[in-house]
């Protein structure tokens, strides 16, 4: 082939192969994600369903309870499946519909930390600055997995969080104290503080999460205001 | 009282549903079996008022069932269920015959419900394949 | 530019680009599997497990049974997510990432199994056959998918896997006696032999499996060693 030719056509294969690998990727994953995971949700969530009309009052509350977290995970699974199999490339970028993350949202998250039992201390900007979305999403992933991990790693801790809005920059803090040592150990998997230091990146913000020389754990990000 | 017949391969699932059904007080799950293979002898032996089935079972699926049942002259009412509105099946399904679709994640009372929709002679559709069609 | 570098350019970007869309789609995937249904799943897990030791013995039972099939499910999600992401570039080709597997890879699941305490008579032939990837695929899961059910459903049990090499197809059957009684019930939910069967079936197999009449189970398959 002329060399103009094989210019051309790996710059056309180029387009389509990334197209396509992503493509294909996404199947795979849709497969497993539906066939493993989705169908152990759905085996919850029906025999919850079934428990959820028992006469056993108390059993009934629990197993309902059970049914509607199942629910609404088959929801999420489905719309993460509804998004991975889309064909048409225009809307197929990844945005979650779900939450629409903002920064208000992100605060909701700590009353309803504080419904759930946790000891969280709030201090924040009497007037929530506008930032970009990726920013908002960032600042609502983080808080809501730092939350999930002091109920998980230092359950009846002291939390506090912080959000400082200066200089063209917003600062989020969440610390926490030891909390009470766990009896049963938990399943420790790592991928939430990768995640979270994704988003973080994403938005152009930067992170700092570890131990605290006292004990305890924090997390600390800055993010920009403007769009990058 | 509706008479129903229920097919679902997993134990777990097709107890949880004959449990969910049965205490209406209003559905009696005359046979249940965790194939499609004896469809046709079940309709014909229980004159079930409805058939409600699993689409993915092991050897002879929802989608056959409800092939095979249309073939009998007056069958009944057919309720697919699946655990995800995207099976490609689900369509199929529907131009084979069956009445309705439901997720087997709906909340016990509609399922209830829609048994009695369809038993009834309605059609029936999750409301997420509704949205996409 | 001369065309020659832009063929070069191109042609490298081709398999860069490719490279880097999975790469993305893969990691925001995993953050929204982490942040949004593994955090249900959880919720699940830790709920059914604190109703797992109530006294009322009826829902014990019931909340031990979610439990186990909500942990289930997490391994898995871990699994999934342990495998988007997995970031070694080399082996980063498109290619799926599970393992890749070969036949002499599902040939080491039996030595694992021996390893970790099954009682397993493996007859194989001498020299591995060349087998479609296909196959060698649903070969692995076969194997992988019996010995997990052999531990499950079947306790204790003699295990036998054969091999058979003949005729330009490939014969595999994993049989198992009767094992010892559970004496608490193990949640059953009837995946695995569907997705095996749909494997074989992929492979341009065929597939039997189901009880022994003296007892025990046996999954016989065979496959073609030629691609369809
Ligand atoms: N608030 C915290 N208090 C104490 N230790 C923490 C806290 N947050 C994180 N850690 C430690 O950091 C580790 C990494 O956290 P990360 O969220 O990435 O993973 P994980 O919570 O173990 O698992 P998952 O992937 O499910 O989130 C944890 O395993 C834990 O040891
Ligand atoms: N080796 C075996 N010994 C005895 N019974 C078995 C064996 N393998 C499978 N079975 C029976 O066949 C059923 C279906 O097996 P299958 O692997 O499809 O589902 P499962 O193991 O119950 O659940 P999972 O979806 O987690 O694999 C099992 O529930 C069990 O009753
Ligand atoms: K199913
Ligand atoms: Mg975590
Ligand atoms: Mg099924
Ligand atoms: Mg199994």
């Amino acid at each position: 082939a002329s060399l103009r030719d094989r210019a051309r056509q790996a710059e056309l294969e180029r387009d389509m192969l990334a197209v396509k690998a992503v493509a294909d990727e996404r199947t795979r994953i849709a497969r497993e994600l539906h066939d493993v995971v989705a169908h152990r949700v759905s085996q919850i969530t029906v025999q919850a369903g079934a428990y959820a009309v028992s006469s056993n009052g108390e059993m009934a509350a629990f197993a309902e309870g059970i049914r509607q977290i199942g629910a609404t995970a088959m929801e999420e699974l489905r719309e993460l499946l509804g998004v991975l199999r889309r064909e048409d490339a225009e809307d197929s970028d990844l945005v979650p519909k779900h939450p629409q993350p903002t920064l208000a949202a992100a605060c909701e998250l700590i009353t309803e930390a504080s419904a759930a039992g946790q000891r969280v201390h709030a201090d924040l900007p009497s007037e929530l600055p506008e930032v970009p979305g990726t920013t908002a999403r960032a600042v609502y992933w983080l808080l809501h997995e730092s939350l999930v991990n002091t109920a998980k790693h230092a359950p009846g801790a002291d939390i506090s969080v912080v959000l400082r809005d200066h200089d063209g920059q917003l600062d989020v803090r969440v610390a926490n104290t030891v909390g009470v040592p766990r009896s049963t150990p938990v399943p420790k998997s790592g991928f939430g503080l990768i995640g979270m230091r994704e988003r973080v990146v994403l938005s152009g913000g930067t992170l700092t999460a570890g131990p605290l020389a006292g004990g305890g754990f924090e997390v600390a990000a800055t993010f920009p205001k403007e769009p990058r | 009282m509706i008479k129903a017949v229920l097919l679902e391969d997993e134990e777990l699932v097709r107890l949880s549903i004959k449990m969910i059904l049965e205490s209406s007080g209003r559905v009696e799950v005359v046979a249940d079996r965790a194939d499609g293979d004896e469809a046709v002898e079940l309709v014909r032996e229980f004159r079930p008022d409805i058939v409600v089935t699993d689409i993915r079972m092991p050897t002879v699926d929802g989608l056959e069932v409800t092939r095979r049942l249309h073939q009998l002259s007056g069958p009944p009412p057919i309720l697919l269920l699946t655990t995800f509105d995207l099976d490609e099946y689900v369509y199929e399904a529907l131009g084979a015959g069956a009445a309705g679709f439901l997720l087997k994640d709906t909340p016990p009372h509609d399922l209830v419900r829609g048994v009695e929709m369809v038993a009834a002679g309605n059609a029936v559709l999750a409301p997420s394949v509704l949205k996409r069609m």
